[in-house]
């Protein structure tokens, strides 16, 4: 394993001081507990939105603190889940008076935390919501697994969600909106190499010299499916079928309750993508891939939503949501509609995100 | 009787178990999930050795209750609130307790299982934790109904635990991480099944010991 | 080499067609002969800065093209140097009446290419300037090399550079801004991987496990030395020593004088950076190093230049100049006035830098 | 004499030789630059052949003007420039030409040798494609004064770039790409002298050949 890191114990700590130290203008990092936040923290009147999640997914989640996206991040251990204390903090931190709205990524981990967090929250008095994202279609059905991994969409979901925050919305629409965020988005991944987590020392898994992984998600985990190697082309094309040939999606969620202080459960089926939906087309690095290669699948990936008559309004291209130094991309398409839009557009000044402004 | 020395002795040999079998459980978690059990459980276990000196001599249930709320802010992942709420609801089970008879050992199993069940929602044969502590809680039950003395009641129990663990190995998961596998986590141990037996197996040890 | 591709022949223009589909708002993609230009161009009473290279370096040169940077940029092939034809006809493409600036790195290859552009634009009436980027400390001297290579800088001056043609710099003007913001940055870089050019199909050299290489240029080069691996702040300490102990460097270039329609050579001599001096920092990723192990980097970088009274007034972190997928990172020191950071903080729209819009 | 067709036919196997070259060639340039020379060489060869008929029954000049124009527009990198005023230059040095005397062959290498100087500025020793042609161009000049005939004399020069070439294994670059790998550049053999000591062994094959 060879990484510009120090001890390994210390990864996560000196990376969130380098942070503090590059964007002292956009961000402070508060340590023991560790989270992000923004530096002018808390905003009177707005809705708080805070994410959270291991660390290695970098830009995300502390790259996305700022005006109009994040107002807090938890980063955990490196694909380790934070511990709800540091949840618990940066809410306190960060509430401006009109509640908390978690953005949850659906691994049994960040749920159990995360939903800790928020009775935490709610006993201080906090008004709290939390919204789970789980867009990856690589997992089939939610009733023999933990259901869908949130991967991709998550992105699409912090900056849609911290715009309309950042015009005020309340806890309540605020959560609606994010949920239809969510149920809009639909995400696949594939690597070509695995990724080396610091404290393991050695690749998660082994890929041989000609081989891909479909369906991975994104902390290093085998995918779905290994495949010979194929042309960039034809790996979109696998890639593009499994979101837009993905048939309605049902799964339970728990959100909370803020007059009953109970969790509550709630089934939601999200419907397929058909032809005439305008969408949001994500095309990600998951970190050891140069954007140029993502520029030859965003290439194909335009040619075959053209053909099924999804027209994309929106795109993003990039590294934002990634596995450490795995070789490898992710897609996702997102269904949008004017208040979707309104708030992809607005503006946004993050480390990792920034336009408008 | 089981004292609360023997239960502080309990969590700081566990505290060495879990260390030596850090790369064991790491593992067994890269296998069918992501590279990282045995360093969550040695990371939280560490923290609980750092706090038990400041409670060890308060009651029973408090030390477990404290170990519960470290492993909550130290773990993270799933076996963080899954094991923290194992202990929180053993030592809310216990309050004010100096000493446990047979029974409350079983009520802090019990209830610490209890609470598993409530936060992960496992069910049996779903390849987790829950796979080794429901058989050795049944075990342990059954022994005791049997008139079984401690340390021969918690044998059997472990040996169930053990059992457990190992059936595991031809489940499919359908919760935690390992279920994004599907077919593919078949023939592999589940490292969570596998901390709780060395839980269960190291709280037999410590009492053997006097 | 497992690389998203289709045949390797098309891996330059279908990077570019993606693109082209990806960026219609800010970009229009030239074929045969390539190049990528703005798509409001030409603008109207604006100096057209125009620069290129090899491709596998991107987002640069084609992502920078937009308002407040490029006016166009001319991929060659991979890590080869584009071709007259394409610099001449997208000078003629974007040239808005008030001349073309060519922001040249320094190779061999680049040099000899864009001065006979330079030449058959100023031919076809053409007002045109060459303006060389060789800033890599890695090359200590001019006489008994090619000189410099143009590595992190490049970006730096793109930006600045393309600030100040935005508000109409005239071409001696930006020429001279141009020529003291390349004399005012300096660089060094390293790799812990090679990179794999697709038509070579394999890594271009071999590192151990446990080496890393020195002073590499931008194209798979070795380094200047060989070393084993050490620590993030070990590797700063290298880097950033070599930037910050590096003496005055001479050397003489060559400009286009429009009045005698001949080049002159000029002999260059720039300062080293001393305390008291504020900097833009530029930590930049390879390709294959993920955006966290960067802060690992600038974090110490900021704590060295603290120490040594260097003021880091802005900074840029993130994949920008790129070889490929190479592991590895450089850091750039660019010196500052209220010019260059005036044009530095100039809003920017481009597919790959974007603020103040 | 040589004929039109005869600078036609050596264009012609020279693509080949490049293309048979082209891992050998880039080999070279991987040790000591960027993995590139044989891939432009080739590139460049290529589009000279779709080219050539074009303008094949025209004069010599044209023909290497066009050859050397058509290098310029594909090839990129430092060759592609240095080889493309090679055939500017030596085209522009026999406008109208129809068939080539000793003189004028002569008169061909070294106004194309000239180009590469005035783009390029090597000196003898750079380690560069000019530490093959300028001994080649000497040995011609010299087996031309002794009276030797076009084949022997080429011949001489042929040897002569060979030796050039091999000479620059020990050099230290001082131009190009190579040159940022200081004293690490010794020991290898420059690419660019390497295709030029091909360019020539590919003329005096093509001769012989008749
Ligand atoms: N819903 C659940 N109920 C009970 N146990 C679970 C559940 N989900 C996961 N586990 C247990 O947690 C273990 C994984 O813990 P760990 O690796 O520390 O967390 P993570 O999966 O977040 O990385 C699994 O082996 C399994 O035994
Ligand atoms: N200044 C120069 N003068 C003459 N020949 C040069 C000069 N610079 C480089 N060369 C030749 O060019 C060759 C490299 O060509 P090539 O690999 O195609 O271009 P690049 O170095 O741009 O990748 C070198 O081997 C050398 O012979
Ligand atoms: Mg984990
Ligand atoms: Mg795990
Ligand atoms: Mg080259
Ligand atoms: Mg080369």
């Amino acid at each position: 394993m060879k990484k510009l890191i120090n001890a390994i114990d210390d990864v996560v700590k000196e990376q969130l001081e380098g942070m503090a130290v590059a964007h002292p203008d956009l961000i402070k990092v508060h340590f023991e507990p560790n989270f992000v936040y923004r530096a002018d923290a808390p905003v009177s009147g707005k809705v708080a939105v805070i994410s959270g999640g291991g660390s290695g997914h970098e830009p995300m989640h502390g790259g996305f603190v700022g005006m109009g996206m994040l107002d807090a991040a938890c980063p955990g251990e490196v694909f380790t889940s934070p511990t709800p204390d540091q949840m618990y903090e940066a809410a306190k931190m960060v509430d401006g008076g009109a509640g908390v709205l978690y953005l949850v990524k659906n691994y049994t981990g960040d749920v159990l935390n995360f939903e800790t967090a928020a009775e935490l929250a709610f006993a201080e008095g906090v008004k709290v919501q939390s919204i789970l994202i789980d867009d990856d279609t690589a997992v089939k059905d939610s009733l023999y697994t933990a259901g869908r991994r949130g991967v991709g969409t998550t992105v699409l979901v912090e900056k849609i969600v911290g715009g309309a925050a950042e015009a005020k919305y309340p806890l309540d629409k605020l959560s609606d909106l994010a949920r239809k965020a969510n149920m809009y988005g639909r995400s696949i991944g594939i690597a070509l190499t695995s990724c080396t987590v610091p404290a393991a020392g050695k690749p998660t898994f082994d890929l041989g010299p000609n081989e891909f992984e479909f369906g991975i998600g994104i902390h290093g985990e085998p995918g779905r499916e290994r495949f010979d190697m194929k042309t960039a082309d034809e790996i979109t094309e696998m890639m593009a079928a499994a979101i837009i040939d993905d048939g309605p999606y049902t799964r339970t969620v728990r959100e909370w309750d803020n007059d009953s202080g109970e969790w509550v459960e709630k089934k939601l089926t999200d419907d397929p993508l058909k032809s005439g939906d305008e969408v949001i087309a994500f095309v990600n690095s998951m970190g050891g891939t140069p954007v140029s290669e993502l520029y030859a699948i965003y290439r194909k990936l335009a040619e075959i939503c053209k053909g099924k008559g999804l027209k994309i309004v929106r795109n993003l291209i990039g590294p934002y949501i990634t596995s450490l130094d795995m070789a490898g991309c992710s897609i996702t398409l997102m269904k949008t509609d004017a208040e979707i839009l309104k708030f992809w557009d607005a503006p946004v000044k993050t480390p990792g995100l920034r336009w408008g402004v | 009787m089981v004292t609360r020395d023997q239960i502080v002795q309990w969590l700081n040999n566990l505290a060495e178990v879990l260390a030596e079998n850090k790369e064991y459980l790491t593992d067994l978690d890269s296998a069918i999930g992501d590279a990282d059990h045995g360093i969550n459980m040695n990371r939280g276990f560490k923290k609980v050795i750092e706090k038990l000196p400041s409670v060890a001599d308060t009651d029973i249930g408090n030390i477990l209750k404290t170990t519960g709320m470290t492993l909550i802010s130290s773990v993270g992942g799933a076996s963080g609130p899954l094991y923290g709420t194992f202990f929180m609801r053993s030592g809310m089970a216990l309050q004010a307790k100096q000493e446990l008879d047979d029974g409350d050992l079983y009520q802090m199993l019990e209830s610490g299982v209890e609470g598993i069940v409530q936060r992960g929602r496992p069910v049996l044969g779903d390849k987790t934790m829950f796979d080794a502590w429901s058989p050795a809680l049944e075990a342990l039950k059954a022994a005791t109904a049997n008139g079984d003395n401690t340390i021969t009641a918690l044998e059997k129990s472990v040996m169930a635990a053990e059992q457990g663990m190992k059936d595991t190995i031809p489940m499919q998961a359908r919760k935690g991480r390992a279920s994004y596998l599907g077919e593919r986590s078949i023939g592999h141990q589940d490292p969570g099944a596998t901390s709780s037996y060395l839980m269960l197996k190291t709280l037999l040890e410590t009492l053997q010991a006097e």
